[in-house]
Protein backbone atom coordinates (compact mmCIF):
# COMPACT_ATOMS: atom_id res chain seq x y z
CA UNK A 1 0.00 0.00 0.00
CA UNK A 2 0.82 3.72 -0.69
CA UNK A 3 1.59 5.99 2.29
CA UNK A 4 2.42 9.77 1.85
CA UNK A 5 5.48 10.86 3.88
CA UNK A 6 5.72 14.70 4.81
CA UNK A 7 9.07 15.71 6.08
CA UNK A 8 9.46 18.87 8.22
CA UNK A 9 12.90 20.31 9.95
CA UNK A 10 15.97 18.42 9.51
CA UNK A 11 14.29 15.62 8.95
CA UNK A 12 13.33 17.12 5.54
CA UNK A 13 17.17 18.22 5.59
CA UNK A 14 17.73 14.36 6.00
CA UNK A 15 14.87 12.74 3.23
CA UNK A 16 15.83 15.75 0.67
CA UNK A 17 12.36 16.75 -0.27
CA UNK A 18 9.03 17.69 1.83
CA UNK A 19 7.08 14.69 0.13
CA UNK A 20 7.74 11.59 -0.66
CA UNK A 21 5.69 8.08 -1.63
CA UNK A 22 6.33 4.85 0.36
CA UNK A 23 5.71 1.73 -0.30
CA UNK A 24 4.56 -0.83 2.66
CA UNK A 25 3.46 -4.43 2.87
CA UNK A 26 -0.73 -4.60 3.89
CA UNK A 27 -0.99 -4.46 7.50
CA UNK A 28 2.02 -2.56 8.35
CA UNK A 29 1.62 -0.63 11.98
CA UNK A 30 3.80 2.26 12.42
CA UNK A 31 6.99 0.80 13.80
CA UNK A 32 7.10 -1.16 10.53
CA UNK A 33 7.16 2.41 8.60
CA UNK A 34 9.99 3.82 11.28
CA UNK A 35 11.87 0.82 10.34
CA UNK A 36 11.95 1.28 6.73
CA UNK A 37 12.36 4.51 6.78
CA UNK A 38 15.20 4.38 8.85
CA UNK A 39 16.88 1.68 7.18
CA UNK A 40 16.79 3.88 3.88
CA UNK A 41 18.06 6.94 6.25
CA UNK A 42 20.10 5.88 8.49
CA UNK A 43 20.50 9.64 9.45
CA UNK A 44 17.03 9.67 11.20
CA UNK A 45 18.45 7.73 14.25
CA UNK A 46 20.65 10.03 15.11
CA UNK A 47 18.15 12.60 16.30
CA UNK A 48 17.26 13.58 19.56
CA UNK A 49 14.03 11.95 18.68
CA UNK A 50 11.64 11.60 15.67
CA UNK A 51 7.66 10.97 16.55
CA UNK A 52 5.64 9.75 13.54
CA UNK A 53 1.95 11.53 13.15
CA UNK A 54 -0.75 10.00 10.92
CA UNK A 55 -3.01 12.08 9.16
CA UNK A 56 -2.08 14.52 11.69
CA UNK A 57 -2.61 13.30 14.89
CA UNK A 58 0.53 11.56 17.08
CA UNK A 59 0.47 8.15 16.45
CA UNK A 60 1.85 5.16 19.06
CA UNK A 61 3.99 2.47 17.48
CA UNK A 62 1.71 -0.18 17.18
CA UNK A 63 -0.90 1.88 15.41
CA UNK A 64 -1.95 -0.05 11.80
CA UNK A 65 -1.21 2.18 8.80
CA UNK A 66 -4.01 2.50 5.63
CA UNK A 67 -3.19 2.88 1.80
CA UNK A 68 -3.68 6.92 1.52
CA UNK A 69 -2.35 7.72 4.98
CA UNK A 70 -0.60 10.95 5.43
CA UNK A 71 1.97 10.39 7.71
CA UNK A 72 4.93 12.75 8.97
CA UNK A 73 8.06 12.66 10.23
CA UNK A 74 8.02 15.08 13.60
CA UNK A 75 12.10 15.57 14.67
CA UNK A 76 12.12 17.79 18.16
CA UNK A 77 9.79 20.33 18.21
CA UNK A 78 11.37 24.17 18.84
CA UNK A 79 8.55 26.40 18.14
CA UNK A 80 7.64 29.09 20.84
CA UNK B 1 -15.54 29.08 25.54
CA UNK B 2 -13.58 31.69 23.10
CA UNK B 3 -10.45 30.76 20.96
CA UNK B 4 -8.62 32.07 18.62
CA UNK B 5 -5.66 30.45 16.79
CA UNK B 6 -3.94 31.80 14.00
CA UNK B 7 -0.34 30.52 12.28
CA UNK B 8 1.05 33.54 10.25
CA UNK B 9 3.53 34.76 8.26
CA UNK B 10 3.01 38.53 8.93
CA UNK B 11 3.73 40.42 12.16
CA UNK B 12 1.69 39.30 15.33
CA UNK B 13 -0.20 41.77 17.06
CA UNK B 14 -0.20 41.94 20.86
CA UNK B 15 -2.98 44.68 20.89
CA UNK B 16 -5.83 42.19 18.70
CA UNK B 17 -4.73 39.08 21.53
CA UNK B 18 -5.83 41.32 24.08
CA UNK B 19 -8.80 42.80 22.80
CA UNK B 20 -9.88 39.27 21.77
CA UNK B 21 -9.73 37.98 25.71
CA UNK B 22 -10.65 41.44 27.04
CA UNK B 23 -14.40 40.47 28.26
CA UNK B 24 -16.37 42.95 31.05
CA UNK B 25 -16.46 39.36 33.46
CA UNK B 26 -12.82 38.88 33.24
CA UNK B 27 -10.39 40.42 35.81
CA UNK B 28 -7.38 39.11 34.76
CA UNK B 29 -5.68 38.70 31.09
CA UNK B 30 -2.30 37.31 31.17
CA UNK B 31 -0.10 37.65 28.16
CA UNK B 32 2.64 36.03 27.08
CA UNK B 33 5.26 36.86 24.13
CA UNK B 34 8.21 34.84 22.94
CA UNK B 35 10.77 36.82 21.17
CA UNK B 36 13.84 36.36 19.00
CA UNK B 37 16.70 36.49 21.05
CA UNK B 38 19.95 37.82 19.42
CA UNK B 39 22.51 34.98 20.60
CA UNK B 40 22.22 31.24 21.81
CA UNK B 41 24.71 29.74 23.97
CA UNK B 42 26.55 33.33 23.47
CA UNK B 43 26.82 32.67 19.73
CA UNK B 44 24.83 35.79 17.82
CA UNK B 45 21.96 35.06 15.79
CA UNK B 46 21.40 37.14 12.33
CA UNK B 47 17.58 35.88 11.97
CA UNK B 48 15.67 32.70 12.39
CA UNK B 49 13.11 30.62 10.40
CA UNK B 50 9.91 28.79 11.25
CA UNK B 51 8.05 25.92 9.98
CA UNK B 52 5.44 24.31 10.91
CA UNK B 53 2.90 21.49 9.89
CA UNK B 54 0.17 24.17 9.44
CA UNK B 55 -3.40 21.48 9.80
CA UNK B 56 -1.33 19.46 12.61
CA UNK B 57 0.27 22.54 14.22
CA UNK B 58 -3.75 24.62 14.28
CA UNK B 59 -5.21 21.14 15.58
CA UNK B 60 -2.39 20.75 18.27
CA UNK B 61 -3.13 24.76 19.34
CA UNK B 62 -6.45 24.31 19.86
CA UNK B 63 -6.27 21.31 21.64
CA UNK B 64 -3.67 23.12 23.93
CA UNK B 65 -5.97 25.92 24.60
CA UNK B 66 -9.08 23.69 24.75
CA UNK B 67 -7.31 21.84 27.36
CA UNK B 68 -6.14 24.98 29.24
CA UNK B 69 -9.61 26.16 29.59
CA UNK B 70 -10.97 23.04 30.90
CA UNK B 71 -7.85 22.53 33.63
CA UNK B 72 -7.76 26.32 34.82
CA UNK B 73 -11.52 27.27 34.25
CA UNK B 74 -10.39 29.62 32.14
CA UNK B 75 -12.49 30.91 29.09
CA UNK B 76 -11.04 32.95 26.75
CA UNK B 77 -7.54 32.40 25.20
CA UNK B 78 -6.07 33.86 22.22
CA UNK B 79 -2.74 31.73 20.41
CA UNK B 80 -0.82 33.32 17.84
CA UNK B 81 2.46 31.68 16.41
CA UNK B 82 4.85 33.65 13.68
CA UNK B 83 5.94 31.24 10.29
CA UNK B 84 8.73 31.95 7.77
CA UNK B 85 11.41 34.89 8.54
CA UNK B 86 11.75 36.62 12.00
CA UNK B 87 14.60 39.11 12.78
CA UNK B 88 15.87 39.44 15.77
CA UNK B 89 13.35 41.37 18.86
CA UNK B 90 9.97 40.26 16.95
CA UNK B 91 7.39 37.99 18.23
CA UNK B 92 7.63 34.38 17.66
CA UNK B 93 4.13 33.75 19.69
CA UNK B 94 1.79 35.69 21.79
CA UNK B 95 -0.87 33.54 23.79
CA UNK B 96 -3.23 35.93 25.99
CA UNK B 97 -5.66 34.33 28.32
CA UNK B 98 -8.40 36.18 30.03
CA UNK B 99 -9.92 35.11 33.26
CA UNK B 100 -12.16 35.99 36.47
CA UNK B 101 -9.24 35.67 38.67
CA UNK B 102 -5.42 36.41 38.04
CA UNK B 103 -4.21 32.57 38.82
CA UNK B 104 -5.89 31.31 36.81
CA UNK B 105 -4.63 33.18 33.50
CA UNK B 106 -1.11 32.81 34.96
CA UNK B 107 -1.51 29.51 35.07
CA UNK B 108 -3.48 28.96 31.87
CA UNK B 109 -0.67 30.73 29.85
CA UNK B 110 1.84 29.50 31.30
CA UNK B 111 0.52 25.69 30.52
CA UNK B 112 -0.35 26.73 27.12
CA UNK B 113 3.08 28.02 26.50
CA UNK B 114 5.13 24.67 28.07
CA UNK B 115 3.27 22.70 25.60
CA UNK B 116 3.21 24.61 22.92
CA UNK B 117 6.72 23.52 22.94
CA UNK B 118 6.44 20.01 23.47
CA UNK B 119 4.43 19.29 20.83
CA UNK B 120 3.22 21.84 18.30
CA UNK B 121 4.83 20.39 14.86
CA UNK B 122 6.51 24.05 14.32
CA UNK B 123 10.69 23.93 13.97
CA UNK B 124 12.80 26.78 14.07
CA UNK B 125 16.25 27.25 12.74
CA UNK B 126 18.46 29.79 13.63
CA UNK B 127 20.77 31.42 11.31
CA UNK B 128 24.12 32.16 12.32
CA UNK B 129 26.87 33.92 10.45
CA UNK B 130 28.88 30.90 9.83
CA UNK B 131 25.68 28.33 9.32
CA UNK B 132 22.56 27.32 10.49
CA UNK B 133 20.78 24.94 13.03
CA UNK B 134 17.59 23.05 13.54
CA UNK B 135 17.27 23.74 17.03
CA UNK B 136 17.13 20.61 19.73
CA UNK B 137 17.23 18.27 16.67
CA UNK B 138 20.57 16.62 18.09
CA UNK B 139 21.16 15.00 21.51
CA UNK C 1 18.51 47.16 35.45
CA UNK C 2 15.55 49.02 34.06
CA UNK C 3 12.79 49.60 35.49
CA UNK C 4 9.93 52.03 34.73
CA UNK C 5 7.17 53.03 38.09
CA UNK C 6 4.07 54.93 36.87
CA UNK C 7 0.84 55.86 38.53
CA UNK C 8 -1.29 57.65 35.92
CA UNK C 9 -4.96 59.33 35.85
CA UNK C 10 -5.01 58.50 32.18
CA UNK C 11 -6.00 55.33 30.45
CA UNK C 12 -2.71 52.52 30.89
CA UNK C 13 -0.71 52.18 27.55
CA UNK C 14 0.03 47.94 27.19
CA UNK C 15 2.27 48.35 24.07
CA UNK C 16 4.50 51.17 25.65
CA UNK C 17 4.90 48.67 28.75
CA UNK C 18 5.92 45.96 26.45
CA UNK C 19 7.87 48.25 24.13
CA UNK C 20 9.99 49.21 27.67
CA UNK C 21 10.75 46.27 28.61
CA UNK C 22 11.70 44.79 25.19
CA UNK C 23 15.38 43.92 24.05
CA UNK C 24 17.54 42.06 21.90
CA UNK C 25 18.84 39.60 24.50
CA UNK C 26 15.36 39.09 26.04
CA UNK C 27 13.49 36.01 24.41
CA UNK C 28 9.77 36.37 26.92
CA UNK C 29 7.58 38.99 27.87
CA UNK C 30 5.38 38.25 30.72
CA UNK C 31 2.43 41.00 30.82
CA UNK C 32 -0.52 40.86 33.07
CA UNK C 33 -3.53 43.25 33.22
CA UNK C 34 -5.84 43.54 35.62
CA UNK C 35 -8.81 45.20 34.57
CA UNK C 36 -12.21 46.32 36.05
CA UNK C 37 -14.90 43.49 36.48
CA UNK C 38 -18.73 44.45 35.66
CA UNK C 39 -19.54 42.36 39.12
CA UNK C 40 -18.69 41.53 42.37
CA UNK C 41 -20.06 38.34 44.25
CA UNK C 42 -22.67 38.68 41.82
CA UNK C 43 -23.76 42.37 42.03
CA UNK C 44 -23.34 44.66 39.50
CA UNK C 45 -20.29 46.99 39.65
CA UNK C 46 -21.05 50.49 37.72
CA UNK C 47 -17.49 51.64 37.90
CA UNK C 48 -14.48 51.69 40.45
CA UNK C 49 -12.69 54.73 41.92
CA UNK C 50 -8.94 54.04 43.04
CA UNK C 51 -7.10 56.53 45.62
CA UNK C 52 -3.28 56.28 46.34
CA UNK C 53 -0.74 57.57 48.63
CA UNK C 54 1.28 58.52 45.70
CA UNK C 55 4.85 58.79 46.93
CA UNK C 56 4.66 55.96 48.91
CA UNK C 57 2.70 53.51 46.17
CA UNK C 58 5.46 55.16 44.01
CA UNK C 59 8.40 54.09 46.35
CA UNK C 60 6.67 50.23 47.38
CA UNK C 61 6.09 49.74 43.71
CA UNK C 62 9.50 50.62 42.88
CA UNK C 63 10.53 48.03 46.10
CA UNK C 64 8.38 45.56 44.23
CA UNK C 65 10.08 45.68 41.30
CA UNK C 66 13.52 45.80 42.32
CA UNK C 67 12.72 42.60 44.55
CA UNK C 68 11.64 40.83 41.47
CA UNK C 69 14.34 41.47 39.36
CA UNK C 70 16.71 40.36 42.63
CA UNK C 71 14.78 36.86 43.46
CA UNK C 72 14.32 36.17 39.71
CA UNK C 73 17.03 37.46 37.32
CA UNK C 74 15.20 39.82 35.63
CA UNK C 75 16.39 42.59 34.25
CA UNK C 76 13.37 44.74 32.84
CA UNK C 77 10.27 45.92 34.36
CA UNK C 78 7.38 48.26 33.66
CA UNK C 79 4.70 48.68 36.10
CA UNK C 80 2.14 51.31 35.96
CA UNK C 81 -1.09 51.79 37.73
CA UNK C 82 -3.92 53.84 37.22
CA UNK C 83 -5.71 56.44 39.70
CA UNK C 84 -9.04 58.12 39.54
CA UNK C 85 -12.52 56.67 38.04
CA UNK C 86 -12.48 53.57 35.88
CA UNK C 87 -15.16 52.14 34.02
CA UNK C 88 -15.89 48.69 33.70
CA UNK C 89 -13.14 47.11 31.34
CA UNK C 90 -10.09 49.68 32.04
CA UNK C 91 -7.28 48.01 32.91
CA UNK C 92 -6.37 49.19 36.56
CA UNK C 93 -2.71 47.78 36.00
CA UNK C 94 -0.33 46.65 33.73
CA UNK C 95 2.77 44.75 34.68
CA UNK C 96 5.14 43.91 32.07
CA UNK C 97 8.31 41.88 32.49
CA UNK C 98 11.29 40.60 29.98
CA UNK C 99 13.56 37.86 30.80
CA UNK C 100 16.15 35.92 29.05
CA UNK C 101 13.96 32.78 29.41
CA UNK C 102 10.55 32.70 29.91
CA UNK C 103 10.40 30.98 33.58
CA UNK C 104 11.70 33.99 35.11
CA UNK C 105 9.20 36.46 33.41
CA UNK C 106 6.60 34.61 34.39
CA UNK C 107 7.21 34.37 38.27
CA UNK C 108 8.57 37.70 38.24
CA UNK C 109 5.18 38.90 36.94
CA UNK C 110 3.38 37.58 39.15
CA UNK C 111 5.84 38.34 42.14
CA UNK C 112 4.84 42.21 41.39
CA UNK C 113 1.15 41.56 41.10
CA UNK C 114 1.18 39.45 44.45
CA UNK C 115 2.98 41.84 46.38
CA UNK C 116 1.50 44.79 44.83
CA UNK C 117 -2.02 43.93 46.07
CA UNK C 118 -0.47 43.38 49.69
CA UNK C 119 1.92 46.01 50.27
CA UNK C 120 1.07 48.92 47.67
CA UNK C 121 -1.20 51.92 49.25
CA UNK C 122 -3.68 52.26 46.75
CA UNK C 123 -7.50 51.35 47.53
CA UNK C 124 -10.47 50.66 45.76
CA UNK C 125 -13.91 52.15 45.63
CA UNK C 126 -16.44 49.96 43.87
CA UNK C 127 -19.18 51.58 43.24
CA UNK C 128 -22.78 49.97 42.68
CA UNK C 129 -26.40 51.18 41.93
CA UNK C 130 -27.27 51.66 45.33
CA UNK C 131 -24.37 52.61 47.31
CA UNK C 132 -20.51 52.36 47.25
CA UNK C 133 -17.88 49.79 49.10
CA UNK C 134 -14.38 50.40 50.02
CA UNK C 135 -13.01 46.52 49.17
CA UNK C 136 -11.93 44.45 51.88
CA UNK C 137 -11.87 47.81 54.47
CA UNK C 138 -14.03 45.49 56.83
CA UNK C 139 -13.63 41.50 58.05
CA UNK D 1 4.84 67.45 69.86
CA UNK D 2 3.12 68.13 66.33
CA UNK D 3 2.39 65.14 64.00
CA UNK D 4 0.78 65.28 60.55
CA UNK D 5 -1.86 62.65 60.21
CA UNK D 6 -2.98 61.70 56.52
CA UNK D 7 -5.85 59.38 55.84
CA UNK D 8 -6.98 57.26 53.21
CA UNK D 9 -9.71 55.11 52.00
CA UNK D 10 -12.03 54.40 54.62
CA UNK D 11 -9.84 55.55 57.27
CA UNK D 12 -10.32 59.11 55.39
CA UNK D 13 -14.30 58.53 56.03
CA UNK D 14 -13.48 57.79 59.41
CA UNK D 15 -11.65 60.48 60.05
CA UNK D 16 -13.57 62.84 58.21
CA UNK D 17 -10.51 64.87 56.23
CA UNK D 18 -7.44 64.30 54.41
CA UNK D 19 -4.53 66.25 56.45
CA UNK D 20 -5.46 66.46 60.16
CA UNK D 21 -2.49 67.47 63.03
CA UNK D 22 -2.33 65.38 66.29
CA UNK D 23 -0.44 66.11 69.16
CA UNK D 24 1.33 63.62 71.40
CA UNK D 25 3.93 63.95 74.22
CA UNK D 26 7.33 64.06 73.51
CA UNK D 27 8.79 60.07 73.24
CA UNK D 28 5.43 58.81 71.67
CA UNK D 29 5.77 55.96 69.81
CA UNK D 30 3.85 54.42 66.77
CA UNK D 31 1.65 52.27 69.58
CA UNK D 32 1.14 55.39 71.46
CA UNK D 33 -0.61 57.33 68.18
CA UNK D 34 -2.43 54.38 67.39
CA UNK D 35 -3.83 54.41 71.17
CA UNK D 36 -4.63 58.13 70.43
CA UNK D 37 -6.38 58.06 67.43
CA UNK D 38 -8.61 55.45 68.17
CA UNK D 39 -9.56 56.60 71.25
CA UNK D 40 -10.60 59.16 69.04
CA UNK D 41 -12.09 57.38 65.83
CA UNK D 42 -13.65 53.93 67.56
CA UNK D 43 -15.10 52.91 63.84
CA UNK D 44 -10.59 52.35 63.11
CA UNK D 45 -10.71 49.50 65.13
CA UNK D 46 -13.23 47.90 62.97
CA UNK D 47 -11.58 47.78 60.13
CA UNK D 48 -9.84 44.55 59.14
CA UNK D 49 -6.38 46.56 59.52
CA UNK D 50 -4.86 49.58 59.92
CA UNK D 51 -0.99 49.75 58.61
CA UNK D 52 0.23 52.84 59.92
CA UNK D 53 3.66 54.50 57.90
CA UNK D 54 6.07 57.26 58.67
CA UNK D 55 7.25 59.38 56.56
CA UNK D 56 6.59 56.90 53.69
CA UNK D 57 7.62 53.63 55.25
CA UNK D 58 5.31 50.76 56.80
CA UNK D 59 6.36 50.99 60.75
CA UNK D 60 6.13 48.97 63.52
CA UNK D 61 4.75 49.48 66.63
CA UNK D 62 7.61 50.66 69.03
CA UNK D 63 9.09 52.86 65.95
CA UNK D 64 9.96 56.27 68.46
CA UNK D 65 7.42 59.50 66.47
CA UNK D 66 9.33 62.82 65.92
CA UNK D 67 7.99 66.20 65.28
CA UNK D 68 6.68 67.03 62.38
CA UNK D 69 6.31 63.51 61.11
CA UNK D 70 4.14 62.36 58.69
CA UNK D 71 2.19 59.24 59.25
CA UNK D 72 -0.62 58.05 57.23
CA UNK D 73 -3.29 55.58 57.83
CA UNK D 74 -3.65 52.60 55.83
CA UNK D 75 -6.08 50.31 56.01
CA UNK D 76 -6.21 47.05 53.44
CA UNK D 77 -4.67 47.98 50.61
CA UNK D 78 -7.02 46.99 47.41
CA UNK D 79 -4.75 48.32 44.35
CA UNK D 80 -4.43 46.09 41.25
Amino acid sequence: MKISILSFGIAKDIVGQRFLDWELPEGAAVADLRASLTAQFPALSKLTSVRLAVNSEYAEEGVFLSENDEVALIPPVSGG
Amino acid sequence: MKIEIELLTMPLDVQHCINFVSSDDSGGIDVFIGTVRNATKGKAVLRLEFEAYEPMAIAEMRKIAEQANEKFGTKRIALHHRTGVLQIGEAAVVIAVSAPHRAAAFDACRYCIDTLKETVPIWKKEIFEDGEVWVAAHP
